[in-house]
């Protein structure tokens, strides 16, 4: 039974990894892949959907439906965002860079005000997962299987809706595109929304294992800036290659070498990376 | 296939057996070419013909798959893009490579500034500016410069280098015919002076101006060589180029 | 028509220092630069100790600004790890100068470590980056990666020893001496106004001999290279061994901002090579302009000061008050701060170009 | 051959350039000339002893990771100035206080600008052990009285400073409650910095000598928030119970975690409840069986503390429960090291720090919300009650006794330093005002013998 037991503990460690990385990279990529611009305040979104989240599940809505609402305040405002300062500096990943760094220390400073230190938590749902003297937080594995499932509703948003066809096209060759007709000004303030939103959701899907705090957005700005460069441009096959391989990276090394491992192999793993494909595991791919 | 009247040791540039593959694909398919030195040639065919790669393996962008680039008597296939440039030979890129943000004066300064220093770059700097008419344009950003006057300013750059062999890319793209003409007789001034010019061109009436000889290329490989009148009166020449749209596809 | 008749020194001086390439090329931009060198030299005079020592930081951090105008500003690279050469010269500084102190007495031969050190390490990453290939943003990304991998070794190094030097882990490394002139036993400690000083001569040396090299050979391939790679090998330059030179000498200098750093405050931690100090630079030159020096040292000296000010104040707010700086200022001037306000000046001026050529025929204004 | 190839003359839009003229450049060195003098600012000159108000300095965050933190401090320094109407000896009591934001330059300059500029006459300030050893050397130079109150790992022999907060050494009772009640196998967690390798040192060194040995010890970097990987491990190991050295909000997201990965063994924490109250954060059952082991809770049963609490939370509701606040041990030292401060002038009967200095070390003696506390002259650290807390079922804090039985009473009474530092640090004796020492000790493993 040992063997299936440590597979089955490799597997789950690999999901949560995989979960924490994906989720965190997501929005971000989307926004990096389709806009080329970078949202130094990612983690800020991060917390607000975590916030929101926690705001909707204390006045009683059941966590699915609060990180809904999370996700979706966070679209909003990240609507507000694009709207107010990204829409006058399209391309200029530099200026956005910093505007957005700007922008996340009002909002870790704005938050600190108004909710004070740490902010009402939320229980982490689902219990535990036995199997044969196996135990691991079910929700772990939720959390793995939901990032996968958020892969596929944006594969979909991407194939299936006019949006995404435009969004695809503007990623590919934005002059191209906008001589074809495609209002690439709408469509960067849809995908600086529909980045948002998925920001949104995970902060709230990371809402009931940690604690709520302003400045938690800087947990997961190292993961998802890794995770989103070593995936290259192309949003879905680079963030998921991306998540994947630094998953299977991360697992074994803390694993042997405990937390501290794990985080020194990711940032060695993304400077290999890097090093080896300068575009990134999607320059790999699509580049034929 | 007519080889060359002058003797291999006078060519400025010689390529033996030169090939690239890019995977399956054959850009540039056993090349043996020779240009003597002081002579205008011109390099045309239709677009996939090779041009560019061709004009890669030269300038050492691309390593070859097989064969060997010799310039002005040396063998330079090993030879990085930049040590290149340095034995004699200069480019004006295929797209317009300008410093966009840098006035005039710094795009022609960085250029010269390697052969000239100090008060004679500056001298040598207006005589080109005024050889190409923007001495009024010196504080101009580059970028700002109207289409055939940017063409002009990478041409003088290419040249300011004071090479023995200048590679032109399309060098009158958007060009109008007045402009066109004029990059002509620039070129014959050039050649003047001695130096050898390759120019990769589609406008037939540069070619017929200011080409000694003409190579054609066409999938990959050379298909002819002769005066301007011998190309444009071969059947084959206006089959690849004509026959292309007959045929519809390459 | 030269300027006032100076004697020829002062104009073939004035030729060096002036170009293209920098701002602040005409007579009244260097009166200026006069007045402003002459009241930081008579300012010791003016206020307390507090000040001057306060100052002197400030004048550090200036210099590290200058490194980073340099490699991103005028060469495209953008190095996101620039504090991480900060904190390892500081580093170096501190265990070199803790451990030596009584041997020689003097701080001259940790001050060469740290630029010696930052130098080579740099090269060794600047090698690993281009000639790998790696460009734009994924320089950025790699630098950063390096700073972070940096700050988790430093933080683990809670009873790690180096010759006389207690790394401290995160408490960092306490009683690093201060700056001494001269070495040997006639070595002598320097004061605060001797260190403000001393300082402020490095600072005013390295941005005028950071104005020769800009306006020089180096200068024109620097440009060069941020605006087009392929077009500045294809003029015979090696690109690569150029990026590299120019990324380990910035990053030399960073190091040496790092040791001035350590030596003024006898103390560094791994903070410095944090997320957080790794942006503050890349705000400095993108607030006060990426083709200018002259702008990132006013915004360095500018939101250093605002922000000790405001924490003086005690507020909560002064994170509200930066990041809006920030927001504002890549809105409204995109070229940063100093370019516009030179931008608008010549616009009412109706000043075509403050190029002060001496054989243009125009009258002198 | 410098032939005019083109006619650039008869080109119309070439001659609307306008004529190059040498124009003056802004002078903008004058914006730099300004803000040279925005840093500075003219020095105030601060009551010379005897006359004139009485300047108090506080250093505490107020934004960034530990901004909560200072804000609580700040609270309780400003409920009791109220409380004495900002006056002291008679005179009048200013008080300065700046926000460092964790940045430790900052804190060097303010500790800079508090001593030379504002002239102050004591200052309470730092919260990191990396915040106090950046300004120390400072505080040294210009002979600075100041007060460092927040838990450490204990160490600081310095002349200059006076420490009451809880030190790991005080907590040794924690360490034989947990290996007598529940085993000698225990599973360290330690976050990844000189807090959490030192108190470890100093656990181990408890634990061995009862008897226990850790199964394992993993140092976690302090932003870790993924413990997958940890729990498998205590998954293997299988230990008696947990020891934790988990500081920051990353790190407490082990405890939500190993809770729905189904662990539920008994927790020994030293660095938990007492001072960032995680029993308020998390809801129930996250934090059942934990034990801490501190000189202060907000639970603590006595009629002083309860008094405390509720003028605390009355003037600050938001450390009330309702809105997810707690009364927090850093508080209660903020309160306490202001007082020994208020008793140390009013016995010297002067604001000269070396008089004041001399009253703390002859020992000063107060009632206080964590119970009587002493100020032990030769250390410079207060003695004080520990009280060992269990957090139950619904999250609610009982006090224990060394067998588990419930208690209204404190597990050690009047608790000094460690002998180890006792030793080696004397401040009466072998330090002087004008020749101090200034150290910060770190037992090796050795040393606690």
């Amino acid at each position: 039974m040992a063997v299936v037991e440590s597979i089955l503990r490799f597997l789950v460690l690999l999901l949560s990894f995989f979960g924490t990385l994906a989720l965190a990279g997501l929005g971000l990529a989307v926004i990096f892949g389709i806009m080329g611009i970078i949202n130094f305040a990612h983690g800020e979104f991060i917390m607000i959907g975590a916030y929101s989240t926690s705001i909707a599940y204390g006045a009683g809505i059941p966590l699915a439906g609060a990180i809904v609402v999370g996700g979706l305040t966070t679209g909003a405002f990240g609507l507000v965002v694009e709207r107010l300062l990204i829409r006058h500096m399209y391309d200029r990943l530099i200026d956005t860079l910093v505007a957005t760094w700007g922008l996340s220390l009002i909002l870790t400073q704005a938050v600190q005000i108004q909710f004070g230190g740490t902010f009402g938590s939320i229980p982490v749902p689902f219990g535990t997962f036995q199997y044969a003297g196996f135990s691991a937080s079910m929700y772990k594995i939720v959390l793995g299987l939901t990032a996968l499932g958020l892969f596929a509703g944006t594969y979909a948003v991407f194939t299936q809706t006019t949006y995404g066809l435009q969004a695809r096209a503007a990623m590919q060759n934005k002059e191209m595109a906008r001589s074809l007709g495609v209002d690439t000004g709408r469509t960067y303030m849809l995908t600086f929304a529909f980045g948002s939103v998925l920001s949104g959701i995970a902060g709230g899907l990371f809402a009931p294992l940690t604690v709520l705090t302003p400045t938690m957005g800087s947990e997961y700005i190292v993961e998802a800036f890794v995770t989103v460069i070593v995936g290259g441009t192309n949003v879905l096959i680079g963030t998921f290659g991306a998540a994947l391989s630094l998953g299977l990276i991360q697992t074994p090394a803390s694993q042997l070498f405990g937390t501290l491992g794990g985080r020194v192999a990711l940032l060695v793993t993304t400077i290999l990376i890097i090093r080896v494909l300068p575009e990134g595991i999607s320059g790999v791919v699509t580049s034929d | 296939m007519t080889t060359s009247q002058h003797g291999d040791e006078r060519a400025i540039l010689r390529t033996d057996g030169l090939t690239k593959r890019f995977g399956g694909l054959t850009a540039v398919d056993d090349i043996s070419f020779r240009l003597p030195a002081g002579e205008i040639r011109c390099l045309i065919g239709p677009n996939g013909a090779g041009k560019s790669t061709f004009l890669k393996l030269v300038t050492g962008t691309h390593r070859p798959t097989e064969g060997t680039v010799h310039f002005d008597g040396e063998d330079i296939t090993d030879l990085k893009p930049h040590v290149r440039v340095r034995r004699g030979m200069s480019l004006k890129f295929q797209r317009i490579s300008t410093y966009r943000e840098l006035t005039v004066e710094q795009n022609l300064r960085v250029a010269t500034q390697r052969i000239h220093d100090g008060q004679d770059a500056t001298r040598r700097i207006d005589e080109l500016l005024d050889l190409i008419g923007l001495t009024a344009e010196r504080e101009a950003v580059a970028g700002s410069l109207a289409h055939g006057d940017q063409q002009w300013l990478e041409i003088a750059m290419a040249m300011a280098t004071e090479p023995k062999l200048l590679l032109l890319d399309e060098p009158t793209a958007g060009m109008t015919i007045e402009e066109t003409r004029e990059t002509g007789e620039l070129i014959q001034d050039l050649v003047r002076e001695g130096m050898s010019i390759l120019v990769v061109e589609h406008d037939i009436n540069l070619v017929r101006q200011v080409a000694d000889r003409v190579t054609v290329l066409n999938q990959g490989s050379m298909l002819m060589e002769g005066t301007v009148a011998e190309v444009t009166g071969n059947e084959d020449v206006k089959r690849i180029y004509l026959g292309k749209q007959a045929e519809g596809t390459a | 028509m030269t300027d006032a008749g100076g004697p020829g020194a002062i104009a073939r001086l004035r030729d060096l220092l002036e170009g293209q390439n920098t701002l602040g090329n005409s007579t009244r931009f260097w009166y200026g630069f006069l007045v402003v060198v002459g009241f930081m030299f008579v300012y010791p005079f003016l206020t307390n100790p507090f000040v001057l020592k306060v100052n002197t930081d400030y004048f550090v951090w200036m210099i590290l600004a200058l490194s980073l105008a340099v490699v991103w500003g005028y060469t495209g690279i953008f190095n996101f790890g620039q504090t991480a050469f900060f904190g390892l010269g500081a580093y170096t500084f501190g265990i070199v100068g803790i451990t030596l102190i009584e041997v020689t007495g003097g701080t001259n031969v940790a001050i060469l470590a740290a630029v010696v050190v930052t130098v080579l390490a740099s090269a060794l990453l600047g090698y690993f980056m281009f000639y790998g290939r790696i460009r734009g943003l994924y320089v950025a990304i790699l630098t950063l990666a390096v700073a972070l991998t940096g700050n988790l070794i430093l933080v683990r190094t809670t009873n790690t020893t180096i010759g006389a030097a207690e790394l401290g882990g995160n408490n960092g490394v306490t009683g690093i001496p201060s700056l001494t002139l001269g070495g040997g036993p006639l070595s002598v400690p320097l004061g605060i106004t001797a260190q403000y000083y001393l300082v402020a001569l490095l600072l005013v040396a390295t941005y005028l001999g950071l104005r020769i090299l800009l306006n020089s050979y180096y200068g024109y391939v620097l440009l060069a290279i941020r605006e087009d790679e392929d077009r500045t090998r294809m003029l015979g330059y090696d690109v690569r061994k150029l990026k590299l030179i120019a990324f380990s000498l910035t990053a030399g200098l960073a190091g040496f901002a790092g040791a001035l750093h350590a030596a003024w405050g006898n103390f560094i931690d791994p903070t410095v090579m944090g997320l957080t100090a790794a942006s503050v630079p890349i705000i400095w030159v993108t607030v006060g302009g990426r083709d200018t020096l002259i702008g990132p040292l006013v915004a360095a000296y500018a939101l250093q000061s605002i922000s000790t000010k405001l924490s003086t104040v005690g507020s909560g707010y002064t994170n509200i008050f930066l990041g809006a700086v920030f927001v504002l200022v890549v809105l409204f001037f995109p070229d940063g701060l100093i370019p516009a306000i030179v931008a608008r000046w010549r616009e009412r001026t109706g000043d075509g170009h403050d190029i002060d050529r001496s054989n243009t025929t125009e009258a002198e204004a | 051959m410098s032939r005019d190839v083109r006619k650039r003359t008869e080109n119309g839009e070439k001659d609307s350039q306008n004529a190059f003229n040498r124009r003056n450049f802004l002078k903008s060195v004058t914006v730099s000339a300004g803000a040279v003098s925005l840093g500075g600012c003219t020095g105030q000159i601060g009551g010379a002893d005897g006359e004139g108000p009485i300047t108090i300095g506080t250093l505490y965050d107020n934004s960034g990771p530990l901004g909560f933190v200072g804000k609580g401090k700040d609270a309780a320094t400003e409920m009791w100035l109220e409380q004495q109407e900002y006056e002291l000896l008679g005179r009048e009591v200013e008080w300065i206080d700046y926000n460092p934001a964790g940045d430790n330059t900052k804190y060097k300059n303010l500790t800079r600008k508090q001593i030379q500029q504002d002239d102050v006459d004591m200052i309470f300030g730092a919260l990191l052990s990396s915040n106090r050893e950046a300004l120390r050397p400072i505080v040294d130079e210009n002979q600075q009285l100041f007060s460092y109150n927040d838990w450490y790992e204990g160490g600081v022999c310095d002349e200059y400073m006076v420490i009451n907060t809880t030190l790991t050494s005080q907590q040794r009772p924690l360490i034989d409650f947990m290996v007598e009640n529940f085993g000698s196998d225990y599973y360290a967690l330690v976050a990844d910095y000189n807090y959490g390798r030192v108190s470890n040192r100093y656990a181990r060194h408890y634990a061995r000598e009862n008897g226990a040995e850790p199964v394992n010890e993993e140092f976690i970097p302090l932003d870790t928030s993924e413990f997958g990987s940890t729990i498998n491990r205590i998954r293997e190991e299988d230990p008696d119970w947990i020891l934790s050295l988990l500081v920051g909000s990353a790190q407490y997201s082990f405890f939500k975690q190993a809770e729905s990965a189904g662990i539920d063994l008994p927790y020994g924490s030293l660095a938990n409840i007492a001072g960032t109250y995680e029993h308020v954060s998390f809801d129930p059952p996250v934090m059942a069986d934990t034990y801490s082991c501190f000189s202060y809770f907000q639970e603590i049963p006595t009629e002083t503390n309860q008094e405390f609490v509720e003028n605390f939370q009355e003037r600050n509701p938001a450390y009330t429960k309702e809105e997810g606040g707690y009364v927090f041990l850093s508080i209660a030292d903020a309160w306490n090291a202001i007082r020994f401060y208020w008793n140390a002038v009013e016995n010297a009967g002067t604001v000269d720090q070396e008089a004041v200095l001399a009253e703390y070390e002859n020992g000063l003696e107060m009632d206080s919300p964590k119970g009587p506390v002493t100020f032990n002259g030769e250390t410079h650290h207060a003695t004080q009650n520990m009280w060992l807390a269990k957090v139950n079922d619904d999250h609610s804090v009982s006090f224990l006794d060394m067998d588990g039985e419930e208690t209204e009473e404190p597990i050690a009474e009047n608790v000094q330093t460690s002998e180890w530092f006792r030793n080696q640090c004397n401040l009466v004796d072998d330090s002087s005002w004008d020749e101090p020492r200034t150290e910060y000790l770190t037992p090796d493993e050795g040393d606690l013998g």
